[in-house]
C-alpha cells in the first residue's frame, strides 16, 4: 500500500462513488455515510501522503509509473512535491467538509450527488498527482462531466445554461492544450512532464505552446476575459457545487501554469509574463469594481474570487520575471521565490476562504431559500454565531493579517513592488476595493435591523453546519497566524520549479 | 473514312440523340424505348469495338429482360403523365449549365486526344486464335471465377431481396407453406366423420 | 479508324448525361433509374473500349460483372420503386420530400 | 523577560476569547472578570517592565518569538521589541484600556451585547500591544490592521443602528487607504533592506541615502521620501489626518464614549507612533518630514475650526482629538518625536478625562448629546464639572499643567523649525499657533453650554420615579431604542433631574485628573530634553531643534513662567475671553457673530464639504464604474460578444443549413455532382 | 489457365462457410413456423460467431497470410481486424434487432438472411485485392441494405428513404465504377498492386489517374457520408427502421473504412498528396456541417445521423497523413465508433416499444429518474461520442489528432478540436434531458422482456468506459495491423 498510496489515494473515493451510488436512491442516509467514511478515509489517505513526502529531499516522491495505454505515450505516471501535497491536502480536507455541509442539502437522487462529489475529488486529487502530460489532461477532463451533472441537476433556475457554459468553455480552452501537447509528444514522442520539462523547443515552437496552455488554465482560473462562465456557474450551483468548484477546481489552472506554462515554455513564459500580468491586474481592479455592484450574494463572492485568483496568476508571472531579468543573484532569485510563495499560499489560502464564503451564503440559503442580498438584513440579530463566523471570513476574504487570505497577497504584492512598483500599487488596490465589497455585503446582509420576517424566523447555525465552518475558519487562522509550515513544505518544489523556469530553451 | 468509322460516327450520334431523349421525353414509356434503342445501338458500337460476347449480352439481358421489367412496372403503376412543374424550366438553364460544365471537365481531363496517341483497336481473341467468347469464358471460369460466385450471391441476393419488398400475401390466393406443411401431424392430416345413415321413407 | 479517344469520349458523353438526367429529372422516378443505366452505359464503354484497345480480357470481364450487377439492381430498384407507389401512390420526386431538414 | 512580554500580550487575548467565545457560559460577571482581569495583568506587568526598562536600566528586549516564514534570504518573524518608547506606549496602552474596562462595568450595565463588549475592548487592547511591541514591519502590519478590525467592530457594536454600520464601513475603507500606503511603504522598505525587522532596517539606514526609483518611468524619486511619504500615508490614515480624517468623527458612533475614548486615545495614536518609531528613517528625508508636517498642521488648525461649531458634545471633543493629532503630527515632522509623544501621553490623559466626564454627561442626560439642551449641570454633577473642567484647562494647555509643556514644546518646535527655513515648516508654526486659539475657544465653548448658563431642558416630574428609572436603564442602553428613530420625548425634556454618575464612572474620572495635572511635573524634562528615549528614537542633528530647545529648559515651573511671557498663552487666553463673552456674559452676541460668519459657519458646519466629496466621487463613481465595466464589459462584450454570440451564430448557422437538406432527390444529386465538379476543378484541372 | 489451389480456398474459408451455411439458413428458415423465428435469430448469430472464429483461427496461421485467387482476396491484418469487428458488431445488431422487430411484425426471415449477406460483402470488400471484388463487394453490401430500408413495407417514410439511398447509391456507384474504368484504362488492371505498380514505372494512359482518383474519391466519400456526398445518411437514418439503422451505422463504417483503405493506400499510394488534400478538404466540411446542423435536430435518429457526418470526418481525418499509423488510427475510429452507435441505437430500441419510436430527443426526459441505469450508459455512449477522456470515444479522437499533428497539419487539428467542442454541445443536451429535466411519462421505464439483449446492451456501453481505459492492445492492434504486422 505505501508504494501504491497515490493511486489508492486516487481510486479510493471512484470506488466509493460507486458504492454510493449503489446504495441506491431510496436509502440517502446510507449514501451519505458510504459517502462521507470515504472522504474521511481519502483525508487520512492524504495525510499520509503528507507524512510520507520529505520536504528536505530534492525532485519528485511516492513515485509510480507504469505504461498505461502504450501506444499512445499514456503513462500511469504519479508522483508529488510539496506543491502537490499542499493541494492534495486542501482538497481532500475541503471534500470531507463539503460533504458534511452538503449533508441535508439535496432530498433527490442523495447518492447520486454524494458519488458525484467522490467523482469529483478523485479526478482533481488525479490532476494533482499526475506527472504525465495525457494523464494529467485526462483527470483535467473528466472532472467536468461529475460537476456538470452536480451543477446541471442540483442546481438553481437557470443551470442548464450555467452547466452547458461551464462546460463548454472549459471543453473548448482545453482542446487547444490538447493540440499543443499532442504536438509535444509528436516531437519528442513522450508525454512525461520530466522529460518535456528537459526538452528543448525553439522560440516560436514555446511561443505557441504556451498560449495553448494559457487558454486553458486561463479559461479554469478563470482569468480575465475568459471568466464570464464562473459567476453563473457559481451562482446556479448547489452550495458543494460552488465550494469544490471554487476551493479547488480553481486552483487547477493556477497548478497547471507551474506545471506546464513554467517547466515546458519558460522562455515563452518569461517572454509573454506581461501578457498573464496584465490580465492578471485586469482581474484584480476591474473585477473587484464589478463585484463592488452585486446583488446576488453568490456572484459577488464569484467575482470575488475570480480578483483574488488574479494574485495567483500574477505571482507566478512576476517570479518569472523577477528570477530572469534581475541579472541572476540570490536575491532576486528569492524574490521570485516568494511570488511563487505567494502565489501557491493565495491559492491554498483562497481554497480555504472562498469555500467557507460559498458555505455561508449556503446557509442562508437553506434557511430563505434566496441569494439576494436584499432579502437579508440584520442577520446577526438572529443567528450571532453565523455572524460572527461570516464576518471572520470576511475579513479573511478582505486580507486581514492574521487570516491566510493576507498572507498570499502580502508576499505577492512585496514581490510585484520589487518588479515593477506601478504593478504592485495597482494590485494594492484590492486592499481597498476587496475590503468594500465584502463588508459592504456584510453591512447589508448580516448587520442592520431585521430586515423581514424569513430574518426573523431565522434559526442559528447547527452543530454540523458549525462544525464545516469552524473547520475552515480554523485553517484560515492557523495559515494566517504560522505560515511557515506550509511555506516550509513547499519550499523546496518551488525552488525547483524555479530552476526549470531559469533553464533557457532556445 | 474508314466503314467502321463511319457507322460508329452514325451509331454514336443515334446514341446521344437517344440518351438525350431518355432523359429529356415527358412519358415514362417512351423513355423506356428509347432506352431500348440507346442499348441497341451501343451494342451495335461495342460490336465495332470486336465485344461480340457483351454485345449480344447487353441486347439479351438489357434489351430481353431489364427493359421489359421496366415496362411492365410503367404499365403496372401507370403513372399518370402530369405536365412538367414549371420549376424544372427556371432551374433548367443552371442544370444545363453544370451537365455542359462537367461534360467540358471530364472530357478535357480525359484528354480524348491524349488518348488517340494509343495505338488502334487490337482484336485479342482472334489474336489468340479464338472466339471473342471463347475467350471471355476462359478467363471467366478460371481467373475470375470468385468474382463469377459472387455474381451469382448477389443474384440471390436480388431475388430474396424483390421478393421480401413485393411480395404480399393475398387472403384469397392458395400457395404452399412449407412451414406448415413439414410442422403438420399425422393427426391433422384425416379425418373421420360419421354419417348418420338416412331412412327411405316409407 | 476508331480511336480510343473517340469511344472514351463518347463513353464520358454518355456518362454526363446519364448523371444529368438525375439532377434534371423533376418528374418521376423510373426516368431516374433509367438514367442510372445510361451511366452504367457509359462505364461499361470504357472498360470495353480501353480492354479492346489494349487487348486485355479484364476490362470485358469487368463489363460482363457490371451487366449483371445492373440486372440485379435495377430488380431491387424496380421494388422499391413498387413499394414506395403503394405507400404514396406516387414517385414522383417533388413529393418525396417527407425526410428533410 | 521574555515570559513576561508574552504574558503581557497574551493576558488579554485570553481574557477576550473568554469573554468573546464562552460568554454565554460564564455570564456577565465572568466576561467582565476575565476581561479586566487580563488587562489588569497586563497593565500591571507593563509598570514592572517600565520600571525595568527605565529606571533600573535593563538593557531594551528585542527577540523574536517564532519564525512566520522563511523564503530564501527572505524572512518574517513574530517578535518583541521593548525600549523605552515602546514601553511607554504600553503603559499608556493598558492603563487607558483599563480605565476603560472598569468604566464600562458601570456604563454598559444593561446592555445585552455585554460580554460581546468586553471581548472587543480587550481584543483591541492585544492588538494594539502587538503593534507597539512589534520588532517588524510584518507584525506592525499585524497589529495595525487588527487595531482598524476592533475598532470596525466596535463603532459597529449596535449593529442596527444603520448610522454605525455605516460609520464603521466608512472606517475600515478610509483605514484602508490608509493602508494601501502603508503595505506599499513596507515592500519598498524590503526591496531596498531585504529585511522587515526594525533593528537591521534602522542599522542599514544609510544605504538608501542618495538612492532613487522610477516609479513611474523617467521620474526619479529618493527612496528615503518615497518610503517615508508611503509609511506616512498610514499613519494619516489610522491617526486621522486630512484628508483621510473622514472616518474619526463618525465612529463617535459606537457605545460612547468608550468606543470613542479608545480611539480618541489609544487607536489614534498608533500612527503617531510609527512615525516616531521610523525616526530613522525620516531622518534621511526633508521632504517627508516637510510632508509630514504640512500635513499635521493642515489638520492641527483646521479641524479644530469645525470643532467650534459642533453641537453634539462628543463631536466637539472628538474635532479636538484630531486638531490634537495634528499638533503631534506636527512635532514629528519637526522631527520633535519626543514632543510628539509626550503630548501624546499627556493627551491621552486628559482626552480620556474629557470623553468620561462627556459620558457622564450623557449618562446624566439620559443620552441626550446636544449640548443645545444642557446648561447649568454645575449643580446636579459636581464631580463631573470639576474633572471636565481639569480636563479642559490641560487641553488648553495652561501653564502647570500636563497639556501645558507638551504642547509649547510643539509650538517652540515648530518655530524653531521654521527660523531653520522651509515655507512648510514657517505653514505649521502659524497653524500651531492659531490653533491654541481656536482650542481655547471650542473647548470653554463646550463647558460653558454643558455646565454653565440657565439650564436649557425641562424636568417632567410628572411620571413615577421607578418607571422613569427603569426607561433610564432601557434607553440607549437597550439597542431596540434606536437614536436616528424619534426619541420617547422631545428634545430637552427629562423625566426626572439629572443625577451624578456612580462610583465605576467617577472614580476613573478622578484617577485621570490627577496625571491630567500632573504627569507632566516629572516626565517633561525627561521625555522631551532628558533623552529618555535613548536610542529609539534617532534625531540628524540638524533637525533637533528639542536640542537646541534643551538649553532654554530650566526646569517646570521656570517653564510655566516662562510660558506666561510667551504668545501660545495670550493666545489661549484671548480664546478663553472670548468663549467667556459669547457663551456665558452674553449668549445673543454668539448667534449675532454666527450670522455675521454665515458664510464661513456654514464652511465649517459642512466639514468642507469632504464627506459630500468623497461620497460622490469614490463611494458614487466606483458604484458607477462597476455598473459599468459588469455590463457593458461582462455583460455585453464578453458574453455577448466572445461567448453567446458565437453560440448563437452557430445555431442560426445550422438553422440555415439544414434547410439545403431540402429533401428533394434531385438537389442531393445535384450537390454530390457539385462536388464532383469542384473536385475535379480545383485538383486536378488546375495542376 | 491455372488450377485454384487449396490454400486460395482456405484463405476464403471464413467467406466460403458463411456463403453456405447462409445458404443452409434460407432453406431453414422456409420451413420454421413464425412462432419459432427465434431459431432464426440465433442461428444467424451463431453464424456470425462462428464465422469470428474462423477469421480469427485464418489469422493465427502464418502461412496462410497473404493474397488468393491471384491477388483478388488479400488476408492480412486490416482484413482480419476488421473482420472480426464487423462480425462483432453484426452480432450486436442482430441482438438489439429482435425487440425492435417483433413487436412490429418485421421479425422475418428476411431481414436475417438480408443483413447476413451485406456482412458477406463487407467481408469481401475489406480484403478486395482487385478493384472488381470491390465492386462487388460494395454491391452485395448495398443492395441488401437497400431492401432493409424498405423492409417495413406499410411506411411511407421508409420506402422513401429507401428510393433515395437506392438512388444516391447507385448513382456513387456509376462515379466509383467510373472511375475504376480509367483506373483501368490508365493502369491496364484490375489488380490493385498492379495498378500502384503501374502508376510509377509503365502506365499507357498516366494522366487518368489524376482523374480517376476524384471519381474513386468521391465513391468512397459517399460509402461513408462525408459531405458533400452525405446527404442520403440524415434521410436514411431517420425513416429506416431503427434496427436497420443501427446496422447502417455500424459495421459499413468499417466497411467503408476497408474500401477506402484498399483503393487509396493499395492502389493510389503514389498519388497520396492528390487524395490526401481532398479528403482534407471534405474532412473538414463534414466536421462543420455534421456538427452544426446536427445542433437544430430534434429527432435523435436524425441528429446521429449528422453527428455520424462529423465522425466520419473524423474517420478521414486518419487517412490524410497517409501513414499506417494514420490508417490504424482511422481502423480504430471506425471500430470504435461502430461499436459506440451500435450502443447509441440500442438504447434507443430499448426506449421505443410497440407503436412508439423513442425517436425524439425529448422522449428521452428525466431518463435519470425512470432509470438510471440505462441513463448512465447514455451518458457514457454520449461522453464518447464527445470524445471525454476515459471513454474510448477520446482515444479514437487522440489517436487521430495524433496523426494530423504528424503530418504538420495543426491547423486542422485545432479546427477539428473546436468543431469537436461545437459538437460537444449536442451531446450534453441528450445528457441535459436525460438528467436535468422531468419526465413526460411518469413511472419506470418497462423495460423489454428480452433479458439477452438488455445484458449484451449493457455490456457494449460499459465497453466503451473499458476501452477508453484498457483500449491500449486494441489500439495497438490496429496500428500493427495497419502496419502489416
Amino acid at each position: 500500500m505505501s508504494h501504491h498510496l497515490l493511486s489508492w489515494l486516487i481510486w479510493l473515493p471512484v470506488l466509493g462513488a460507486v458504492l454510493t451510488a449503489a446504495a441506491g436512491n431510496a436509502h440517502a442516509s446510507r449514501a451519505r455515510w458510504i459517502a462521507l467514511g470515504t472522504a474521511l478515509a481519502t483525508f487520512v489517505l492524504s495525510l499520509l501522503v503528507l507524512q510520507g513526502y520529505a520536504p528536505g529531499v530534492a525532485g519528485m516522491q511516492l513515485d509510480e509509473n507504469t505504461p498505461w495505454i502504450g501506444v499512445i505515450g499514456l503513462n500511469y505516471h504519479l508522483a508529488v512535491d510539496g506543491i502537490a501535497v499542499a493541494l492534495i491536502l486542501l482538497t481532500s480536507f475541503t471534500t470531507v467538509l463539503t460533504l458534511i455541509g452538503a449533508w441535508g442539502a439535496v432530498s433527490d437522487r442523495v447518492h447520486q450527488y454524494f458519488a458525484s462529489f467522490l467523482l469529483l475529488e478523485a479526478f482533481m486529487l488525479g490532476v494533482f498527482c499526475a506527472r504525465d502530460a495525457l494523464l494529467f489532461y485526462v483527470f483535467f477532463e473528466a472532472m467536468l462531466i461529475p460537476m456538470f451533472l452536480i451543477i446541471g441537476i442540483w442546481g438553481g433556475p437557470r443551470r442548464v445554461y450555467a452547466t452547458l457554459k461551464f462546460f463548454l468553455y472549459t471543453f473548448f480552452g482545453s482542446i487547444f492544450m490538447l493540440v499543443g501537447l499532442i504536438y509535444l509528444y509528436v516531437q519528442t514522442g513522450s508525454f512525461d512532464l520530466d522529460y518535456l520539462a528537459q526538452y528543448p523547443l525553439s522560440g516560436r515552437e514555446q511561443f505557441w505552446l504556451f498560449l495553448s496552455f494559457l487558454i486553458a488554465f486561463a479559461v479554469k482560473v478563470p482569468m480575465f476575459p475568459v471568466h464570464t462562465w464562473l459567476p453563473d456557474a457559481h451562482v446556479e450551483a448547489p452550495t458543494g457545487g460552488s465550494v469544490i468548484l471554487a476551493a479547488i477546481m480553481l486552483k487547477i489552472g493556477g497548478y497547471g501554469f507551474l506545471r506546464f506554462s513554467l517547466p515546458i515554455t519558460p522562455d515563452a513564459s518569461h517572454d509573454l509574463a506581461w501578457l498573464v500580468i496584465a490580465l492578471s491586474l485586469i482581474a484584480v481592479v476591474y473585477i473587484g469594481f464589478v463585484a463592488l455592484v452585486q446583488t446576488d450574494m453568490k456572484k459577488l463572492i464569484a467575482y470575488s474570487s475570480i480578483s483574488h485568483m488574479g494574485f495567483v496568476t500574477l505571482g507566478v508571472f512576476v517570479a518569472t520575471w523577477l528570477a530572469r531579468d534581475a541579472a541572476g543573484g540570490a536575491a532576486a532569485n528569492d524574490v521570485a521565490r516568494l511570488a511563487l510563495q505567494g502565489a501557491m499560499i493565495q491559492m491554498i489560502s483562497h481554497g480555504f476562504i472562498s469555500a467557507a464564503m460559498f458555505s455561508c451564503v449556503g446557509v442562508l440559503y437553506e434557511r430563505v431559500h434566496s441569494r439576494m442580498i436584499k432579502d437579508y438584513g440584520g442577520v446577526a440579530n438572529t443567528m450571532p454565531w453565523f455572524a460572527a463566523l461570516m464576518v471572520f471570513f470576511s475579513m479573511a476574504n478582505s486580507g486581514l493579517p492574521g487570516t491566510s487570505g493576507f498572507v498570499g497577497e502580502f508576499m505577492v504584492i512585496l514581490a510585484t513592488f520589487q518588479a515593477r512598483p506601478v504593478l504592485a500599487a495597482t494590485a494594492a488596490i484590492t486592499l481597498i476595493i476587496g475590503a468594500a465589497y465584502t463588508l459592504w455585503l456584510v453591512k447589508r446582509v448580516i448587520f442592520g435591523a431585521v430586515a423581514n420576517h424569513h430574518v426573523a424566523e431565522l434559526k442559528d447555525i447547527s452543530a454540523r453546519e458549525t462544525l464545516v465552518l469552524t473547520g475552515f475558519a480554523l485553517a484560515t487562522l492557523v495559515v494566517g497566524v504560522w505560515p511557515a509550515p506550509l511555506v516550509n513544505l513547499m519550499d523546496g518544489s518551488i525552488g525547483e520549479v524555479l530552476q526549470q523556469l531559469l533553464r533557457v530553451k532556445i | 473514312m474508314t466503314l467502321p468509322l463511319i457507322l460508329f460516327y452514325l451509331f454514336a450520334t443515334v446514341l446521344i440523340a437517344a440518351a438525350l431523349a431518355v432523359i429529356s421525353v415527358r412519358n415514362s414509356v417512351h423513355a423506356a424505348l428509347f432506352l431500348v434503342l440507346a442499348f441497341f445501338t451501343s451494342a451495335c458500337l461495342w460490336l465495332l469495338l470486336h465485344a461480340e460476347f457483351l454485345g449480344i449480352a447487353l441486347v439479351l439481358v438489357y434489351v430481353g429482360a431489364v427493359m421489359v421489367l421496366f415496362l411492365f412496372v410503367v404499365m403496372m403503376l401507370d403513372i399518370n403523365n402530369e405536365p412538367r412543374a414549371e420549376r424544372f424550366v427556371q432551374h433548367l438553364p443552371a442544370a444545363i449549365v453544370v451537365a455542359v460544365v462537367m461534360l467540358v471537365e471530364v472530357l478535357g481531363l480525359v484528354g480524348v486526344r491524349r488518348l488517340d496517341a494509343g495505338g488502334g483497336l487490337v482484336d485479342a481473341a482472334a489474336a489468340a486464335g479464338t472466339s471473342n467468347t471463347e475467350w471471355i469464358g476462359m478467363a471467366l471460369f478460371s481467373d475470375y471465377i470468385l468474382p463469377f460466385e459472387i455474381a451469382a450471391v448477389i443474384l440471390t441476393v436480388a431475388v430474396i431481396a424483390a421478393v421480401a419488398l413485393t411480395l404480399r400475401h393475398r387472403p384469397n390466393v392458395l400457395s404452399q407453406k412449407p412451414a406448415e406443411q413439414a410442422a403438420v401431424r399425422a393427426s391433422e392430416r384425416m379425418r373421420l366423420v360419421d354419417i348418420a345413415r338416412v331412412e327411405k321413407a316409407p | 479508324m476508331i480511336t480510343l479517344g473517340h469511344s472514351v469520349g463518347l463513353a464520358s458523353i454518355l456518362f454526363c448525361i446519364g448523371v444529368a438526367g438525375i439532377f434534371l429529372n423533376r418528374k418521376n422516378v423510373i426516368i431516374l433509374l433509367m438514367s442510372i443505366e445510361l451511366i452504367l452505359l457509359a462505364v461499361n464503354f470504357n472498360f470495353i473500349a480501353f480492354s479492346s484497345f489494349m487487348g486485355d480480357v479484364a476490362g470485358q470481364i469487368f463489363v460482363f460483372f457490371i451487366l449483371t450487377v445492373a440486372a440485379a439492381e435495377a430488380a431491387i430498384g424496380l421494388a422499391i420503386l413498387v413499394v414506395l407507389f403503394r405507400n404514396r401512390s406516387t414517385i414522383n420526386v417533388e413529393q418525396l420530400d417527407s425526410l428533410k431538414g | 523577560m521574555r515570559a513576561l512580554l508574552i504574558t503581557i500580550v497574551l493576558a488579554p487575548l485570553i481574557g477576550s476569547i473568554i469573554a468573546g467565545l464562552f460568554g454565554r457560559q460564564v455570564g456577565r460577571q465572568g466576561a467582565a472578570a476575565a476581561a479586566i482581569g487580563g488587562v489588569g495583568i497586563a497593565c500591571a506587568l507593563s509598570l514592572l517592565v517600565f520600571k525595568q526598562i527605565v529606571f533600573d536600566g535593563v538593557a531594551p528586549f528585542n527577540a523574536n518569538l517564532y519564525t512566520w516564514f522563511q523564503i530564501g534570504g527572505y524572512s518574517a518573524h513574530v517578535g518583541f521589541l521593548v525600549d523605552r518608547l515602546s514601553v511607554m506606549m504600553m503603559v499608556v496602552v493598558t492603563f487607558v484600556s483599563l480605565m476603560v474596562h472598569v468604566y464600562t462595568i458601570g456604563y454598559m450595565r444593561e446592555d445585552p451585547g455585554y460580554q460581546r463588549f468586553f471581548s472587543y475592548i480587550a481584543l483591541f487592547t492585544f492588538a494594539m500591544l502587538m503593534l507597539v511591541m512589534s520588532n517588524n514591519f510584518l507584525q506592525l502590519f499585524f497589529g495595525w490592521e487588527a487595531v482598524g478590525l476592533v475598532s470596525y467592530l466596535l463603532i459597529g457594536f449596535w449593529f442596527k443602528r444603520p448610522s454605525a454600520i455605516f460609520a464603521n464601513l466608512k472606517a475600515f475603507l478610509v483605514n484602508r487607504v490608509g493602508d494601501f500606503g502603508f503595505l506599499l511603504g513596507i515592500a519598498a522598505v524590503l526591496m531596498y533592506f531585504g529585511s522587515l525587522d526594525y533593528a537591521t532596517v534602522f542599522a542599514n539606514r544609510d544605504s538608501i541615502v542618495g538612492q532613487s526609483m522610477e516609479i513611474f518611468a523617467g521620474r526619479p524619486w529618493a527612496v528615503p521620501t518615497v518610503i517615508g511619504v508611503l509609511l506616512f500615508i498610514g499613519a494619516m490614515g489610522k491617526s486621522a489626518q486630512v484628508p483621510l480624517h473622514v472616518w474619526l468623527p463618525d465612529s463617535m458612533e459606537g457605545p460612547t464614549p468608550i468606543s470613542a475614548l479608545i480611539h480618541a486615545a489609544t487607536m489614534v495614536t498608533a500612527g503617531i507612533f510609527m512615525v516616531a518609531r521610523m525616526s530613522p528613517l525620516y531622518e534621511l528625508s526633508e521632504t517627508a518630514l516637510a510632508f509630514v508636517a504640512v500635513i499635521g498642521a493642515t489638520t492641527a488648525l483646521f479641524t479644530g475650526l469645525i470643532g467650534l461649531v459642533q453641537n453634539d458634545i462628543k463631536r466637539v471633543v472628538a474635532y479636538s482629538t484630531l486638531s490634537q493629532l495634528g499638533y503631534m503630527t506636527v512635532a514629528l515632522g519637526v522631527s520633535a518625536y519626543g514632543a510628539a509623544i509626550f503630548h501624546l501621553m499627556t493627551h491621552a490623559f486628559f482626552k480620556a478625562l474629557l470623553f468620561l466626564t462627556a459620558g457622564s454627561v450623557i449618562m446624566a442626560m439620559h443620552h441626550e448629546q446636544d449640548m443645545r439642551y444642557m446648561g447649568g449641570l454645575r449643580k446636579y454633577l459636581p464631580v463631573t464639572y470639576w474633572t471636565a473642567l481639569i480636563g479642559t484647562l490641560a487641553l488648553v494647555g495652561t501653564p502647570l499643567f500636563s497639556g501645558f509643556y507638551s504642547k509649547d514644546a510643539i509650538i517652540e518646535a515648530a518655530a524653531l523649525a521654521a527660523e531653520r527655513g522651509g515655507s512648510a515648516f514657517t505653514y505649521a508654526h502659524w497653524c500651531v499657533l492659531l490653533g491654541v486659539f481656536v482650542t481655547a475657544l471650542y473647548s470653554f465653548r463646550l463647558l460653558y453650554l454643558t455646565f454653565h448658563g440657565k439650564q436649557r431642558f425641562v424636568v417632567l416630574a410628572s411620571r413615577p420615579a421607578a418607571d422613569a428609572a427603569q426607561h433610564d436603564a432601557g434607553s440607549g442602553h437597550d439597542p431596540h431604542v434606536d437614536r436616528d428613530e424619534p426619541a420617547a420625548h422631545r428634545p430637552g425634556e427629562l423625566e426626572h433631574a439629572p443625577h451624578e454618575s456612580p462610583l465605576v464612572v467617577t472614580v476613573p474620572l478622578i484617577l485621570l485628573a490627577i496625571p491630567s495635572i500632573g504627569i507632566a511635573w516629572f516626565s517633561a524634562r525627561a521625555m522631551l530634553f532628558g533623552g529618555f528615549f535613548g536610542d529609539a528614537i534617532q534625531v540628524d542633528p540638524a533637525h533637533d531643534v528639542l536640542g537646541e530647545m534643551a538649553h532654554a529648559f530650566h526646569g517646570i515651573l521656570p517653564a510655566a513662567v516662562h510660558g506666561l511671557s510667551q504668545a501660545p498663552f495670550w493666545l489661549a487666553l484671548a480664546g478663553f475671553a472670548v468663549a467667556t463673552y459669547l457663551y456665558l456674559i452674553n449668549p445673543a452676541a454668539a448667534t449675532r457673530v454666527r450670522s455675521l460668519l454665515a458664510p464661513a459657519v456654514r464652511v465649517l458646519e459642512r466639514k468642507y464639504g469632504f464627506d459630500e466629496l468623497y461620497q460622490a466621487v469614490f463611494a458614487r463613481g466606483s458604484l458607477l464604474l462597476g455598473r459599468g465595466l459588469w455590463q457593458v464589459g461582462d455583460n455585453a462584450l464578453i458574453d455577448g460578444g466572445m461567448v453567446n454570440g458565437p453560440a448563437a451564430l452557430i445555431g442560426r448557422a445550422s438553422a440555415v443549413l439544414r434547410t439545403v437538406q431540402s429533401g428533394y432527390l434531385y438537389h442531393y444529386a445535384f450537390a454530390m455532382i457539385l462536388g464532383l465538379i469542384a473536385l475535379l476543378g480545383a485538383f486536378v484541372w488546375l495542376q | 489457365m491455372n488450377p485454384i489451389a487449396t490454400t486460395d480456398l482456405l484463405r476464403l474459408y471464413p467467406e466460403g462457410f458463411l456463403l453456405f451455411s447462409l445458404c443452409g439458413l434460407l432453406l431453414v428458415d422456409l420451413f420454421i413456423a413464425q412462432r419459432h423465428r427465434a431459431i432464426t435469430h440465433w442461428l444467424s448469430i451463431v453464424l456470425l460467431g462462428m464465422t469470428a472464429l474462423l477469421v480469427w483461427r485464418l489469422d493465427g496461421n502464418e502461412a496462410l497470410r497473404g493474397a488468393a485467387f491471384g491477388g483478388m482476396f488479400l488476408v492480412d491484418g486490416v482484413a482480419t481486424v476488421a473482420k472480426l469487428f464487423i462480425l462483432l458488431s453484426s452480432a450486436l445488431v442482430l441482438v438489439y434487432a429482435k425487440p425492435y422487430l417483433l413487436p412490429r411484425k418485421l421479425f422475418q426471415g428476411e431481414f436475417y438472411t438480408l443483413s447476413l449477406f451485406a456482412v458477406l460483402g463487407m467481408m469481401l470488400l475489406v480484403s478486395a485485392g482487385n478493384l472488381l471484388i470491390a465492386y462487388l463487394g460494395l454491391e452485395l453490401l448495398a443492395l441488401p441494405l437497400y431492401a432493409l430500408v424498405a423492409l417495413n413495407r406499410d411506411n411511407g417514410r421508409a420506402s422513401e428513404a429507401a428510393m433515395k439511398y437506392f438512388v444516391l447509391g447507385a448513382l456513387a456507384s456509376g462515379l466509383l465504377l467510373f472511375g475504376m474504368s480509367l483506373l483501368y484504362g490508365a493502369s491496364g488492371s484490375l489488380d490493385l498492386g498492379s495498378i500502384r505498380a503501374a502508376a510509377v514505372s509503365n502506365s499507357p494512359h498516366p494522366w487518368l489517374y489524376a482523374v480517376a482518383v476524384v471519381f474513386i474519391v468521391i465513391g468512397i466519400a459517399f460509402k461513408l457520408g462525408a459531405v458533400p456526398f452525405h446527404m442520403w445518411i440524415p434521410d436514411v437514418y431517420q425513416g429506416a427502421p431503427t434496427a436497420v439503422t443501427l446496422f447502417i451505422a455500424s459495421a459499413p463504417k468499417i466497411a467503408g473504412f476497408g474500401l477506402a483503405y484498399r483503393l487509396l493506400d493499395g492502389a493510389l499510394d503514389p498519388f497520396a498528396r492528390d487524395w490526401a488534400s481532398m479528403l482534407a478538404v471534405l474532412a473538414l466540411l463534414s466536421l462543420v456541417v455534421g456538427n452544426v446542423v446536427a445542433i437544430a435536430q430534434t429527432n435523435f435518429k436524425r441528429m446521429l445521423g449528422y453527428s455520424t457526418i462529423s465522425h466520419v470526418g473524423f474517420l478521414l481525418l486518419g487517412f490524410i497523413a497517409h501513414t499506417p499509423d494514420g490508417y490504424g488510427s482511422a481502423l480504430f475510429y471506425a471500430i470504435t465508433y461502430a461499436l459506440t452507435a451500435t450502443a447509441a441505437f440500442g438504447l434507443i430500441i430499448l426506449l421505443s416499444r410497440s407503436g412508439f419510436e423513442a425517436e425524439e430527443i425529448t422522449d428521452f426526459s428525466g431518463l435519470n429518474q425512470r432509470n438510471p441505469w440505462y441513463a448512465l450508459l447514455m451518458l457514457l455512449v454520449m461522453a464518447s461520442f464527445a470524445g471525454v477522456p476515459l471513454l474510448v470515444g477520446f482515444l479514437a479522437k487522440l489517436q487521430v489528432l495524433k496523426a494530423v499533428i504528424g503530418a504538420n497539419l495543426v491547423w486542422l487539428a485545432i479546427a477539428a478540436g473546436v468543431l469537436a467542442v461545437v459538437g460537444a454541445f449536442y451531446y450534453l443536451r441528450v445528457i441535459k434531458v436525460m438528467y436535468f429535466d422531468e419526465p413526460t411519462e411518469p413511472g419506470a421505464l418497462v423495460l423489454p422482456k428480452d433479458l439477452p439483449f438488455r445484458l449484451v446492451l449493457s455490456a457494449n456501453a460499459l465497453a466503451l468506459l473499458g476501452l477508453g481505459v484498457f483500449g491500449g492492445p486494441l489500439l495497438s492492434w490496429c496500428l500493427r495491423a495497419a502496419a502489416g504486422g
